[in-house]
């Protein structure tokens, strides 16, 4: 056990480099995101801004901070203004209880790497989620603007509908792991199959199902193509962030990438067998390496994400809705009932 | 350590608090709030007694609770959409047909 | 080495019977009815002869315990049944001539509407009578004592639809209450005084008291008491009123419950409670001369009916009359011995009349019979057993049953024996009217009418088969069932009588048992006894022969110079006039005045419209709580909640 | 010390929610109090141990049943309450029915309940013993209530549905 101070002088640290390292993450995302939809769609995407475009997060972020704050004569102030701090609040304290690797000790100090761990921890990222729908509903709301509400109606319709999916593809993953906590879960996933196999979750059983439901419901939630209807650029302006701009609207804009980070990361945990990879070399390198096969899962589900961005057109609302409650939800609890059996049998 | 007391004294004052928004408020949708509200003290009251009986029982009312609060809430929620529809009103006080 | 009789199944098979046709009978056939109800009813004749055949190997008394049934502190009373040489006899009777009768009423009644319906209540009144008879205790007595009551009311009801019939029944009924009500005092008084009303207890604590000879006490009420009971069941005066009345029931029912059975319960139960009639002179006086009263009184009304029906049902008063008249004398054993014997004969007459009734199609008018000899010679010849049996000619049964009684009674008075013979007289001359009437002379009935249609005297007709075999039967018991002889029958109840019978209040019958001696000398004297009683009889027969067949003028004349006394004993005596000026009207008129328009409108409907009026006046004022806000509602919740918290706090702290 | 502390921290934010809840006029806000009171209640919930239950407090209560309140808030435009004469009654009797109870209530949770005091987590919920008692002791009760659920969603359904539309839809097959 840690004495308190070291605890608090430790997790003040933590947080720090998370939070370092999530913004600057988002900051590239959006930049890979740029550059992969540009070669998608065959062109260079940005490249003035330093080599390859490299600085341009840096540009961006400068722009939004000095860009007039704008705000709208008639909107609900209170919680215009509370509505994108809730978003990226939401997003970004869901980083905290994920772990990125295993334990270390660090100038005498053994601690995972993770803010914290707890055994209710994918509760907790679900309820942070589930409390992100405050932003962009309240956003859409307190704008007084009618493509503003759509955008909002729709972002919390289709965010509450869609979680349901998305809890329940989690479910069989937790009936395997017999845990909460994410450390846990990752931690059944070492070892093979029949030596060759890695026995990642999503070769167990039937959760490769389970991983396309989480997949297919993380778009939805996180707003993205090809889910992104509560910023139908063709139908709402913007949606429910049309009436922000600057800083606010640069809130949203990091709490979307924040939330995708999240996404990928819990998807790496729960169904690729986290930071399980081969490990070699000097003692550095055995510490790094676990990071390092971690953050390579997520970039290829990030990747994913952005390569269906490019390819894939929206959807219409209610094909959305009956997608989500029609296919996805039975789909979802016909693989937890399978699951179960599986589990039940073989224990 | 703090007294379990304290715990219910909570919890009966956030049902004072729902009971008070009953009286006092006149939108349907804000009563339907403080319904929620004397639901969640209740619930208080629930765990704080499971803590004083060392009895998860408690805990597990907690769920029921909630499941009903969100099948009331999603029939009471319908019907004051319906209401709405026909009356062009979220004020109880004009939705008073239903006397002598 | 007691066998196991099963004595249960006696009464349980006609109840199954009584509840098969009485739940499903009305989708049943009637033969299908009719064998249902006779198989039940046989197979408890059939038990009765088995329980016969077993007897000799008895210890007698013999108790069967069935089931607990009421069991306070010490008193108890259950289902258990009882057997001794009285219930013997009184159970073959039951189930011998009710398994006759049930075979007559399957041709009797093969017309009617209801079919199923009657042979259910038959049966019910089967398993009554045999529980009444088998009871080992006062309260199961009590219950078959109630049950034939139900039966006997339903059945005289069965043409419910008959204002006169539905009305007979419930006078049956209301009458038979009163009686009733001096039973069931006369059993608490025995609970309070014995804490029990099983015989054997009862019997038992009651046999070291010694006879209230000087004056009345405890078991002179008690005696009293039963004999309100018998009297009402037994019909005796002051309660016979309902049984002329109850020959509106179908002819079968007068033959089984109104004349063999039912009615002689009372008798049954006197001669069963003959231990607590032993020690209460007072009692037994008073059941003799009621007894004695009622058989002349009956016998007098019998000579001026019209109605076949009615003459036997004075007749069967007087008859019972007899009964208890010998109860009274304290001859137990002859009483139950007229019993038997008049179930045979009075069984017969009633079937025969029955099937008089049935050949001239429903008329019950003497008057307009006559001449029917020729047409039905197997009813006549029946009857005329019967009508010998009853007037006392030997050897028929009559005559030895009679004897007996007759006998007894002249060792205790010569009144009662006078009265005995004259009654003799008279029911000798209403049973020979009542022959000649129907089957010598004329034919009197639709011929007059129809001037001598043809048609209508080929309606008269011999009944079937079915029913002329019981008359058959019957009618060779009349004759010959008392040449068992009334000694040899009273050496055989003697068991049942003698057990307790220690100090009798007239040691007649015991003396007379004790010393075989003394009784032949009484021979020579019983003889001229009997040659007077014989010679009654004939001269009855010799008047009805003289006034209804060869001077048929005659009783014009006579009743015309009797003038009033004639009138009064057609109206009967006027007695069920002075019965309703006396009871009914007063009552009914209470009833109108205080508890219709007194009790039930001013006060009960009174009370019911002022709650209602005043329940409106308080829900005017009070309805506009009902304001149809919402906020107001949860107001009244909030108080309502703050009175129940303060209350639970209140009675939590206090 | 620091459950007392973080206790009353998380109780004002209740109580502050509660009022708060109460004294807006817009019912957005009183939705946003409601779910700030729910938050808390969580944290409320923790310091008793019952980490499963706070965490299904936020997620249900909070995150679904709170956001279909605010989507019909929003759905129906609703606008700030209006002044309406109201009840005389609500509040002659009832708030000082309300109020006698409350006091008296606590004045018997404080003079007369005999609690103990409980130290943090006191009870921990893990969701495994939840889960246990939920399928076993409460099964039939669990069962009952999925069926209430059911139901429920059925009546949503109808009353929500637009009348015009089931017509349409009936004329149609």
């Amino acid at each position: 056990m840690l004495s308190i101070e070291t605890f608090v002088i430790v997790s003040v640290i933590k947080i720090v480099i998370a939070l370092f390292v999530l913004l600057t993450a988002v900051a590239y995302t959006v930049w890979l995101e740029r550059k992969v939809v540009g070669h998608i769609q065959n062109r260079w995407g940005p490249t003035r801004v330093g080599p390859f475009g490299l600085l341009q997060p840096l540009a961006d972020g400068i722009k939004f901070l000095f860009k007039e704050d704008l705000t709208p004569p008639h909107v609900y102030k209170p919680l215009y203004i509370a509505a994108p701090m809730i978003a990226l609040v939401c997003a970004l304290t869901s980083i905290s209880v994920i772990p990125v690797g295993n334990w270390v000790t660090v100038a005498g100090v053994h601690t995972p790497l993770q803010i914290t761990d707890l055994n209710i921890g994918l509760l907790l990222i679900l309820g942070i989620t589930s409390m992100g729908v405050y932003g962009v509903a309240l956003a859409g709301w307190s704008s007084n603007n009618k493509y503003s509400l759509l955008g909002g109606l729709r972002a919390s319709a289709q965010m509450v509908s869609y979680e349901v999916s998305l809890g329940l593809s989690l479910v069989g993953v937790l009936i395997v792991a017999g845990s909460f906590s994410l450390r846990d879960i990752v931690e059944a996933q070492g070892g093979h199959f029949w030596g060759f196999i890695p026995k990642w979750n999503i070769f167990y059983g039937g959760q490769i199902v389970a991983f396309f439901i989480y997949l297919i419901s993380a778009y939805a939630e996180t707003n993205r193509v090809p889910f992104d209807l509560p910023e139908a650029e063709s139908e709402l302006v913007a949606g429910y962030h049309t009436e922000y701009s600057a800083m606010k609207f640069a809130m949203f804009f990091m709490a979307e990438y924040a939330n995708m980070i999240t996404v990928a990361c819990v998807a790496s945990l729960l169904f690729l067998g986290g930071w399980h990879g081969p490990v070699f070399g000097p003692p550095i390198l055995q510490a790094l390496l676990p990071i390092f096969w971690f953050v390579l899962r997520v970039f290829a589900f990030l990747f994913i994400y952005i390569w269906v961005r490019g390819t894939l057109p929206r959807f219409r609302y209610d094909q959305l809705m009956a997608f989500g409650w029609k296919v996805l939800l039975p789909l979802a609890i016909a693989n937890l009932v399978i699951t179960a059996l599986v589990v039940t049998l073989r224990s | 350590m703090v007294p379990l007391s304290y715990y219910l004294i909570l919890s009966g004052i956030l049902f004072a608090c729902g009971v008070t928004g009953f009286l006092i408020k006149r939108n349907i949708i804000t009563i339907f709030l403080s319904i929620e509200l004397m639901l969640n003290g209740a619930n208080l009251s629930f765990v704080a007694f499971a803590a004083q009986w060392h009895a998860l029982s408690g805990q597990v009312f907690v769920f029921f609770v909630m499941v009903v609060a969100a099948a009331e809430a999603a029939v009471g929620l319908a019907i004051i959409i319906a209401v709405f529809r026909t009356r062009e009103t979220l004020n109880v006080d004009r939705v008073n047909l239903l006397k002598l | 080495m007691t066998p196991n009789l099963h004595l249960w199944l006696i009464p349980l098979l006609p109840l199954a019977g009584a509840a098969i046709n009485g739940l499903f009978g009305s989708r049943f056939s009637r033969r299908a009815v009719s064998s249902i109800a006779l198989g039940f009813c046989g197979a408890a004749f059939a038990m009765a002869l088995w329980v016969v055949s077993q007897f000799s190997a008895l210890s007698l008394p013999y108790s069967e315990y069935f089931a607990p049934w009421i069991r306070a502190g010490n008193f108890q009373a259950d289902f258990a049944f009882y057997l001794d040489q009285l219930s013997l006899v009184m159970l073959l009777v039951v189930t011998g001539v009710g398994f006759l009768i049930h075979i007559y009423s399957v041709g009797y009644m093969w017309e009617e509407g209801g079919f199923y319906r009657f042979f259910s209540y038959l049966n019910l009144f089967m398993f009554f009578m045999l529980t009444l008879v088998l009871a080992n205790n006062y309260l199961l007595l009590f219950i078959g004592w109630e049950g034939v009551g139900l039966a006997s009311y339903l059945l005289i009801g069965f043409w419910f639809t008959k204002d006169s019939a539905a009305s007979a029944g419930k006078k049956a009924f209301i009458v038979n209450r009163i009686g009733d009500f001096g039973f069931l005092i006369a059993l608490f008084l025995l609970i309070k005084h014995f804490g029990s009303l099983t015989f054997v207890q009862v019997f038992h604590r009651i046999e070291p008291l010694r006879p209230e000879t000087p004056g009345a006490g405890l078991l002179t009420a008690i005696g009293l008491l039963l004999m309100v009971g018998a009297a009402g069941k037994s019909a005796q005066i002051p309660l016979y009123v309902w049984l002329p009345d109850a020959m509106e029931g179908p002819t079968p029912v007068s033959a089984l419950i109104h004349a063999a059975t039912m009615v002689t319960a009372g008798v049954y139960m006197v001669a069963r409670s003959h231990v607590i009639f032993d020690r209460a002179p007072m009692a037994l006086m008073v059941v003799a001369i009621v007894g004695t009263l009622t058989a002349l009184f009956s016998a007098t009304i019998g000579v001026a009916q019209t109605d076949i029906k009615k003459v036997l049902a004075y007749s069967t008063i007087s008859q019972l009359g007899y009964m208890f008249m010998a109860c009274g004398v304290a001859a137990y054993s002859a009483s139950i011995f007229h019993l038997m014997t008049h179930a045979f004969f009075k069984g017969l007459l009633f079937l025969a009349a029955g099937s008089v009734i049935h050949a001239v199609g429903g008329e019950q008018d003497m008057r307009k019979m006559g001449g029917l000899r020729t047409k039905i010679p197997w009813t006549f010849w029946t009857m005329t057993a019967g009508t010998f049996a009853i007037a006392g000619f030997w050897p028929f049964a009559g005559f030895f049953s009679k004897d007996e009684i007759l006998w007894q009674a002249s060792r205790v008075s010569f009144v009662y024996w006078g009265i005995g013979v004259f009654t003799a007289f008279l029911t000798s001359f209403y049973m020979f009217r009542l022959w000649f009437l129907t089957f010598f002379g004329e034919y009197r009935g639709e011929a007059k009418a129809a001037h001598g249609d043809s048609q209508h005297q080929a309606g008269i007709h011999e009944s079937p088969k079915l029913m002329l075999a019981p008359l058959v039967i019957l009618a060779a018991l009349s004759v010959c069932g008392g040449w068992v002889g009334s000694f040899r029958f009273e050496r055989f109840l003697s068991p049942a009588f003698q057990a307790g019978a220690g100090a009798s209040a007239y040691d007649v019958s015991t003396n007379a048992l004790a010393s075989p001696n003394e009784r032949k000398e009484e021979v020579s004297s019983e003889t001229l006894l009997t040659a007077v009683a014989l010679g009654a009889a004939a001269l009855g027969l010799y008047l009805a022969f003289l006034m209804y067949y060869q001077r048929p003028q005659l009783p014009d004349q006579i009743a015309a110079s009797l003038g009033g006394f004639y009138d009064a004993v057609v109206h009967k005596y006027y007695v069920d006039d002075l019965y309703a000026t006396l009871f009914v009207k007063p009552l009914l008129d209470a009833s109108t005045r205080i508890l219709w328009q007194g009790i039930d409108r001013d006060v009960i409907d009174a009370a019911v419209d002022n709650g209602a009026d005043g329940a409106r006046e308080i829900s005017d004022s009070v309805r506009h709580m009902q304001s149809g806000n919402l906020r107001s509602y949860a107001g009244w919740i909030a108080v309502g909640a703050a009175g129940v918290i303060a209350y639970m706090v209140w009675m939590g702290t206090r | 010390m620091i459950h007392l502390i973080l206790f009353l921290i998380f109780g004002a934010i209740c109580v502050a929610g509660a009022v708060n809840l109460l004294a807006q006029r817009h019912p957005i806000n009183s939705a946003l109090s409601l779910v700030v009171v729910m938050g808390s209640l969580a944290g409320e919930y923790l310091l008793l141990g019952a980490e499963f239950v706070a965490a299904i407090q936020v997620i249900i209560y909070a995150g679904a049943i709170m956001v279909l309140f605010v989507f019909v808030i929003m759905l129906l435009n609703a606008g700030a309450e209006e002044d309406t004469g109201g009840s005389r009654v609500a509040l002659l009797f009832g708030v000082p029915g309300m109020l006698i109870g409350t006091v008296l209530m606590a004045w018997v949770l404080l003079e007369r309940s005999g609690t103990q005091a409980v130290s943090m987590g006191a009870l921990p919920g893990p969701p495994k013993t939840i889960g246990w008692l939920l399928f076993h002791d409460f099964l039939l009760p669990f069962e009952v209530t999925s069926v209430l659920v059911l139901i429920a969603i059925m009546g949503a359904v109808v009353l929500a549905s637009h009348p015009e539309s089931v017509q349409q839809r009936n004329k149609e097959s």
